[in-house]
């Protein structure tokens, strides 16, 4: 793992020595989802630019009092950006943003109502990515019923849970979307119970956007043999058969793109950065061509390129999506 | 005579903090050792957290800062435990005494020096509340106070979730609920310019001070204090003795959880400002129980196992800073615990070997 | 009669590792150990199982390694508080920081950093016995094409019912929890009861873990054990140390849980507030003890220790 | 007793310059004992005197710090029970070695359980034996009921079939005769005898001179942990023992004059009192007594003493009745209104209910006089006060060590006794003073488990009350102890006063009689 920037001072006379860090919500950098993914970029950017150009490191929280000593720790070590990962550290991070306004702050996954201006937020279109594995849930359901399992409720997981249930009424009218909440990112046994009872109740495909509660409901596709969609990374390993796509996240390319900004210089505070489908920054699993079909694929990609184009506007949240429907 | 008392205490005393001493000492060799298998430094691993705990005001702050809480859900089980009940509670009286806290920080308008006081007790009333139901289970119906708190910590988890999310404490698009008003704020703001701009200080550790000081007050000079001792000691003397058995398990279980709902309300006037919809129990209350049983239940003694605590917890994370896998405080801290185990029996014997020592001289 | 059925699967899915920990709590307390440390044996049972799982392969063999993961911490429990005689409490808070301490800082060794274990294929996961035995999707399959540790479990309840209650092992055990003293004056060797009881604690504990991260999931993470200890303590108090009513005490909590599932179904044509929901199984096991228990009472030992020629 | 069953050619046990230290304290200095094949042997001392020690050590619980034991002859090195049961050594603990939820026969296979296929214990076999067991040596028991639900001298029989189980032909017996009954001491006087007539031996502790009278051929006296003397009991008087026990002369009669009774402060009318399987063991009880009087209650143990005293104590729910102190009803008042009207209690059990023994000695002085203004001031202890007034009970009573600091667990119980009466006493004095009328001390088994110093000290207290006007009732289980200190004797049973009589007229038999149920006499 990164060292610290102890050798600061040997280097004075060379080029600039850039360290940019990031702190993980309770998940840890190994979760399997957006904090690995998050490292992942950091480790690429510092692969591209050797250590000499830039130091990446992070700090993982245990609790969410943890949030705002860490986030301080790296603004102690002179941090050129601060990552804050997940919109779990929105508070801690504004809360800095406002004490070390010489600072520079990125936020993943939450913007805020007066963006500060030395924090960027990355936000992304999960409901698209969403959006496109209904497409696929619609084109591949037998039984014309798909399951949704989210989490705890909220804006992230709203953008999952409406972008899906648009996709799947997009690919096949007749399809029904089943929504159930676990009100736990948890449990997974709660979601294995829950994709249980979807599965017997007809449901063929389940999204679940809800953590490792989502680890429990891939385990009931591979035990119920139904068909299981990940999300954030591409889940296809947790059950090669079932895991028929992902709604991918690539929080990796938006981090690596937002370090390079700041290398290059083209770096600019305060923005609202959305990673869209057109950027890459959301999308499906590659190892989707293992399990659907070409003709779906193909599908996909055309209402893709329509998403991209604006013709196909993807809904966020309840209200955008009750509007769709009208 | 009497002086002679005082040395013995004395002496007793100096023993009992010298045997936590050893056992935080055991404790760090066998982090150590668990580093060394983990092929990391042990040295530089623990002066990262020395450094990170000590290296700077701001530091000593935040690790205050972390404690405090700690020291309130461990004096409120530590208390629980000198009145013969184990209050596995804390967590959720912390999780009550927060929830109201942030209604009434939030949901009323005062003038500070009314806000902050009346915040305080409203919220330590609440959590008392929720700790004399327990209380009140036991004494009423028999019902282990264990699994009653137990359940009620899961009950509080989900009542805070759903009032964060379904009532107007929600904040639109937000996990947090809204925020408490400054004049329900207990951050020391002319000490935050000094340390840092982000770090939280606040009162919350005069205060916790204070609670210390009073609970020992009540535990060992009043009326009360004699009454929920004498509960704990031997329930059937205390009713001899015309003591309301009952009675007495439900205040003290109320004054528990009191203690634990005034750390929720601390820990959201002086550092979050408002509670957040939790993923996974946050384990205020059950690190309050380590805190406690290093402090061998004696209320003064947690001021000090709950700066520890704190320390550990603030400063571990700084292990990663030079790559060493933080658990190893957990691994610390479980040790230092298993050492306080068998070092009150080590200590138990040397005293009694000392006494019986002492006497044979004396005869 | 399907939801019926399904309902009862879910109730035998939470149950189930609860009752393997709650069994090993009867074992302990029966022989006069508090065992509160059970939330972390069963943690390192789960990261154990979980973790040998990858490597090894067989699910039985990694079963078992979670059981004796889970019995190595009880006998660090046995030490203190046997040997020792260190209070309980602090003993048991002190495993479950410890374990958990232990078993993410292992993961992280063995897994490159990680705080999770790789997934478990399928056919590396326990058995399910009865797979293919009926029809997919009948209530008899939804019922009982459960993970071999389903069937165990309640195989347990029987064999620790057994040996607590009608052979030497059992009397003996349940004699050095209520009198220690006068197992002692019978020659009985207080100490290596205890241990043994301890350990079968810990080595049950460890198994409900590992039937976590084997058979419900197929992987560690550090959330999967997350209060099961503590519920399972409280089954074996409110089953009133007897290994039948604490089963039974887990099945109410795993059928509690599954009712909060089945609530959560939005086919069903009333909603009710997710956190409302999630209540259901606090609050049904506050009131069912309200309404069935009355004071019940603990091995008379319990919690005290024993040293020979103390008074 | 002349007992012809002794085969002077078989030493059984031969103790031999035992001593046991703990720590620097020596329990045992030096102790010789023999004991031959068929006997009967007394070991008679103090509270303290090291006799259980001694026997521990017989028994293998304890390893002596230096001397040697022989068994039938052989040098035998006692390193565990296991040790000593294999060489035929039984014992009956002075505080019951039973395990309360088992049943009987459970108890008594313990440790050595007959074993059918898988492991199982095989039960039936277990309960035959222990029936065949009991025949054999009339110690009657019923197998399958549980230790909790018998009688404590059911219970010490369980204990004696526990030994004679394991094949015991030494049977060690601690103090057996403290929680019996009269009529209980004399079957275990004739099972003692049975044992004897079987070969087998028998070491008995007991404080009670006419019990080694009734039953030991042999005596030996151990004083401070020094071994005294073995003397032939039927050659030495009961005093001549007591001397030797205490080193010096004791009075066993309790010296008192005369009762003056005057008004009634107690009167109890129709009381009934339900215990706590429901069932009413005091049962429409009718009883007073006056100032200036010791009224003595006896009876069998679980004939609703304990249940009367609570009730009149304010720990126990009565059904229905009347209670009456000093004119003024206080039918189902809580503990401290009882206390405030004029009762006063030392309590059956001072571990339970006396003391609270975590508490320190100045602590249980105050128990249940913290909320005097003496004591503490709105809510706030006054220490100095409290403790003060310590020091002053301690002295008075002697209570040692007088550190009115130390927990009252640190203290022997006899000490533990003096700091009940010592509080009891000076409530007495200052309720009184302050009342101007008489108080009520109720004593239940005031001195069980004492030594003969402590018991001397508990009886004059005792009288001196009633001296002083105020009104005494003494429960116990000793007859002896309650025909010796009380004025009037009243005898329970079943929940009923079944006759009242003056001390003077009472003889053992008509009250064991009574006691039992037999027909009234008056
Ligand atoms: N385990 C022990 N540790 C320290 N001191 C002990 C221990 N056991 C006994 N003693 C002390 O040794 C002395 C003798 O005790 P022992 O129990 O043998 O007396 P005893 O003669 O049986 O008295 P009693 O009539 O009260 O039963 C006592 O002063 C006692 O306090
Ligand atoms: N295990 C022990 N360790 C240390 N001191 C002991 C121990 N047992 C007894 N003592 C001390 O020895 C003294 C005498 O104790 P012992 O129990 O023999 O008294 P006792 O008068 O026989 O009381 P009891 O009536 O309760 O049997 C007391 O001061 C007691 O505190
Ligand atoms: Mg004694
Ligand atoms: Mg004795």
């Amino acid at each position: 793992s990164p060292k610290s920037g102890s050798e600061k001072d040997k280097k004075a006379e060379g080029e600039k020595v850039f360290k940019i860090g990031m702190v993980t919500d309770t998940g840890g950098v190994n979760d399997e989802s957006f904090n690995q993914s998050a490292w992942a970029g950091l480790e690429k950017l510092q692969k591209e630019y050797g250590k000499e150009k830039v130091q990446v490191k992070y700090l993982e929280s245990k609790q969410d009092a943890d949030y705002v000593p860490n986030v301080e720790t790296l603004v102690d070590e002179d941090t050129d950006l601060i990552i804050g990962v997940g919109f779990k550290l929105a508070d801690a991070i504004e809360e800095a943003a406002k004490s070390y306004s010489d600072k520079q702050f990125a936020l993943i996954d939450a913007a805020y109502e007066k963006q500060p201006e030395n924090v960027t937020s990355l936000l992304f279109e999960d409901n698209v990515s969403a959006y496109l594995t209904g497409l696929i849930a619609g084109r591949m359901t037998e039984t014309k019923k798909v399951g949704f399992i989210g989490g705890i409720s909220g804006e992230v997981i709203d953008r999952f849970d409406y972008g899906f249930r648009a996709g799947v009424e997009a690919a096949n009218p007749n399809a029904e979307v089943t929504v159930q909440y676990a009100n736990s990112f948890t449990d997974a046994a709660l979601g294995k119970s829950i994709a249980n009872q979807m599965h017997k109740n007809g449901n063929d495909i389940i999204f679940s956007a809800a953590g490792a509660v989502g680890i429990g409901a891939i385990e009931a596709a591979k035990e119920n043999n139904k068909k299981a969609i990940g999300v954030d990374q591409d889940q296809n390993k947790l059950a090669p058969d079932n895991v028929i796509t992902s709604a991918m996240k690539n929080i990796d390319v938006a981090v690596l793109n937002l370090g390079k900004s700041i290398i290059d210089g083209t770096y600019k505070g305060g923005q609202l950065i959305v990673n869209t489908l057109d950027m890459d920054g959301v999308g499906i699993a590659p190892t989707s061509k293992k399990n659907v079909a070409p003709d779906v694929l193909e599908y996909v990609k055309g209402e893709a390129e329509k998403i991209k184009s604006g013709d196909i506007k993807v809904p966020q949240n309840e209200k955008e999506y009750k509007e769709l429907k009208k | 005579m009497s002086s002679n008392t005082k040395k013995k205490k004395m002496s007793l005393a100096d023993n009992a903090v010298l045997f936590s001493l050893i056992s935080i000492i055991l404790g760090l060799i066998v982090g150590a050792i668990a580093l060394l298998l983990a092929g990391e430094d042990p040295i530089v691993a623990y002066s990262a957290m020395l450094e990170g705990v000590f290296g700077k005001p701001k530091f000593i702050a935040w690790t205050i800062i972390r404690s405090t809480p700690l020291i309130l859900t461990g004096l409120s089980i530590a208390f629980a435990f000198k009145t013969g009940l184990f209050n596995i509670g804390a967590e959720g009286q912390f999780i009550i005494g927060a929830l109201v806290a942030t209604i009434v920080g939030a949901g009323v308008q005062l003038p500070a020096i009314i806000h902050i006081p009346f915040t305080l007790l409203v919220a330590g009333f609440a959590g008392g509340l929720w700790g004399g139901f327990a209380g009140w289970l036991k004494s009423k119906f028999g019902i282990n106070e264990v699994i009653a708190t137990i359940m009620l910590n899961w009950i509080a988890f989900y009542l805070s979730n759903f009032m964060i999310k379904s009532t107007w404490l929600a904040r639109p698009n937000s996990e947090a609920s809204v925020s408490i008003h400054d004049s329900a704020s207990i951050g020391i703001d002319w000490l935050t310019g000094l340390v840092g701009p982000a770090t939280k200080v606040n009162w919350g550790i005069i205060i916790s001070i204070i609670l210390v000081l009073i609970i020992a007050f009540i535990l060992f000079k009043t009326t009360l204090g004699f009454e929920l001792r004498g509960v704990g000691y031997n329930k059937f003397g205390a009713e001899y003795g015309g003591i309301n058995v009952s009675s007495s398990i439900l205040k003290s279980m109320a004054i528990a959880g009191l203690l634990a709902g005034i750390a929720g309300a601390i820990q959201v006037m002086g550092v979050s400002g408002n509670v957040t919809i939790l993923a996974a129990q946050e384990g205020y209350g059950f690190d309050g129980i380590a805190v406690a049983l290093i402090a061998n239940s004696n209320p003064i003694g947690v001021i000090f196992s709950g700066l520890l605590f704190g320390a550990f917890k603030y400063g571990g994370t700084k292990m990663q800073a030079v790559g060493a896998p933080s658990e190893v405080i957990n691994i610390v801290i479980g040790s230092i615990v298993y050492f306080i185990a068998l070092s009150s029996v080590l200590r138990m014997m040397y005293v009694k070997f000392r006494d019986k020592k002492n006497k044979g001289g004396n005869v | 009669m399907e939801d019926f059925a399904l309902i009862l699967s879910t109730t035998l899915m939470y149950s189930t590792p609860l009752i393997f920990a709650a069994l090993g709590g009867v074992f302990s307390e029966n022989s006069g150990i508090i065992n509160i440390g059970i939330e972390g044996m069963m943690t390192i049972g789960a990261f154990a199982g979980a973790a040998a799982g990858v490597i090894i392969g067989n699910p039985w063999i990694a079963f078992m390694i979670g059981g004796i993961a889970g019995g190595i911490f009880a006998l660090i429990h046995g030490i203190a508080t046997i040997s020792f005689n260190a209070d309980h409490t602090i003993s048991g808070v002190a495993i479950n920081l410890l374990a958990p301490g232990v078993a993410l800082f292992a993961s992280k060794i063995m897994f490159d950093g990680a705080t999770m274990t790789p997934t478990i294929p399928m056919e590396n996961k326990i058995p399910r016995p009865l797979n293919g035995l009926f029809p997919s999707g009948s209530v008899l399959d939804i019922i009982f094409n459960s993970y071999a540790t389903v069937f165990l479990a309640f195989i347990l309840v029987v064999v620790v019912w057994y040996v607590l209650y009608k052979t030497r092992f059992g009397l003996r055990v349940r004699a050095v929890g209520e009198h220690p003293g006068s197992a002692d004056t019978l020659g009985i060797n207080v100490a290596l009861t205890r241990y043994s009881a301890v350990i079968i604690s810990g080595v049950l504990a460890g198994l409900g873990g590992a039937s976590m991260s084997l058979a419900v999931v197929s992987s560690f993470r550090p959330t999967l054990i997350s209060g099961q200890g503590y519920i399972a303590i409280a089954a074996v108090i409110f089953g009133k140390w007897r290994p039948q009513w604490a089963m039974a005490a887990c099945l109410l909590f795993g059928f509690s849980t599954a009712l909060s599932v089945y609530f959560g179904n939005p086919e069903l044509p009333f909603s009710i507030n997710e956190n409302l929901l999630s209540m259901i199984p606090y609050i049904v096991t506050l009131i069912v003890l309200v309404i069935f228990v009355k004071s019940s009472k603990a091995p008379a030992a319990l919690g005290s220790s024993y040293k020979k020629g103390e008074r | 007793m002349n007992n012809s069953n002794i085969d002077y050619s078989q030493k059984v046990v031969e103790m031999k310059k035992i001593t046991k230290m703990f720590g620097n304290f020596v329990a045992n200095d030096n102790i010789d004992l023999t004991v031959h094949k068929g006997e009967v042997h007394a070991l008679l001392g103090e509270n303290g005197a090291g006799k259980s020690t001694l026997m521990n050590i017989l028994y293998g619980l304890y390893h002596q710090t230096s001397g040697e034991i022989h068994i039938n002859g052989n040098l035998v090195n006692m390193d565990n029970p296991n040790v000593a049961i294999s060489n035929g050594i039984g014992m009956v603990h002075q505080h019951f070695m039973l395990v309360q939820p088992f049943t009987v026969a459970q108890n008594i296979i313990l440790g050595t359980e007959p074993i059918k296929g898988m492991g199982a214990i095989d039960i039936k076999k277990a309960v035959k034996d222990v029936e065949a067991l009991s025949q054999k040596y009339g110690l009657y028991v019923d197998p399958n009921k549980k230790i909790e639900d018998i009688t404590v001298g059911m219970q010490q029989r369980v204990e004696i079939l526990k030994a004679l189980y394991r094949g015991a032909e030494i049977l060690i017996l601690d103090e057996p005769t403290a929680v019996l009954t009269p009529q209980e001491i004399q079957e275990l006087m004739q099972i003692i005898r049975n044992l004897t007539r079987e070969g087998k031996s028998v070491i008995i502790i007991t404080h009670k001179l006419k019990e080694i009278k009734a039953s030991a051929d042999y005596c030996t006296i151990i004083r401070r942990g020094k071994y005294i003397d073995t003397v032939k009991v039927s050659e030495s008087s009961e005093d001549d023992l007591a001397a030797k026990m205490v080193g010096r002369e004791v009075n066993f009669k309790v010296d008192k004059i005369e009762a003056k009774p005057q008004e009634v402060v107690l009167q109890i009318k129709d009381l009934t009192v339900k215990d706590n399987r429901k069932i009413s063991v005091v049962d429409e009880l009718s009883l007073e007594v006056k100032a200036g009087e010791i009224l003595g209650v006896a009876g069998i143990d679980g004939n609703g003493q304990s249940e009367l005293v609570e009730a009149l104590t304010g720990l126990r729910k009565s059904e229905s009745g009347s209670i009456k102190i000093n004119g003024q009803e206080v039918f189902n008042k809580k503990p401290k209104e009882m206390f405030t009207s004029g009762i006063k209690n030392i309590p059956e059990d001072r571990h339970k209910r006396g003391l609270i023994l975590d508490f320190s000695v100045a602590e249980n002085m105050v128990l249940q006089n913290y909320k005097d203004h003496r004591f503490s001031k709105n809510g706030i202890l006054n220490k100095d006060a409290i403790d003060k007034y310590a020091e002053a009970i301690v002295e008075r009573f002697d209570v040692r060590p007088t550190d009115h600091t130390t927990k009252a667990r640190s203290l022997s119980g006899g000490n533990q006794q003096k700091v009940i009466i010592g509080r009891e006493v000076d409530n007495i004095e200052i309720s009184r003073a302050a009342t101007q009328k008489a108080q009520l001390l109720i004593a239940t088994q005031p001195t069980r488990g004492l030594d003969v110093g402590a018991i001397e000290f508990v009886h004059k207290s005792l009288v001196k009350q009633r001296d002083e006007g105020n009104a005494v009732l003494l429960v116990s289980l000793e007859l002896d102890e309650v025909m010796n200190v009380s004025d009037r004797i009243a005898v329970i049973y079943e929940g009923k006063i079944v006759g009242i009589m003056d001390a003077k007229d009472a003889d053992e038999n008509t009250l064991g009689l009574m006691m039992a149920g037999g027909e009234e006499h008056e």
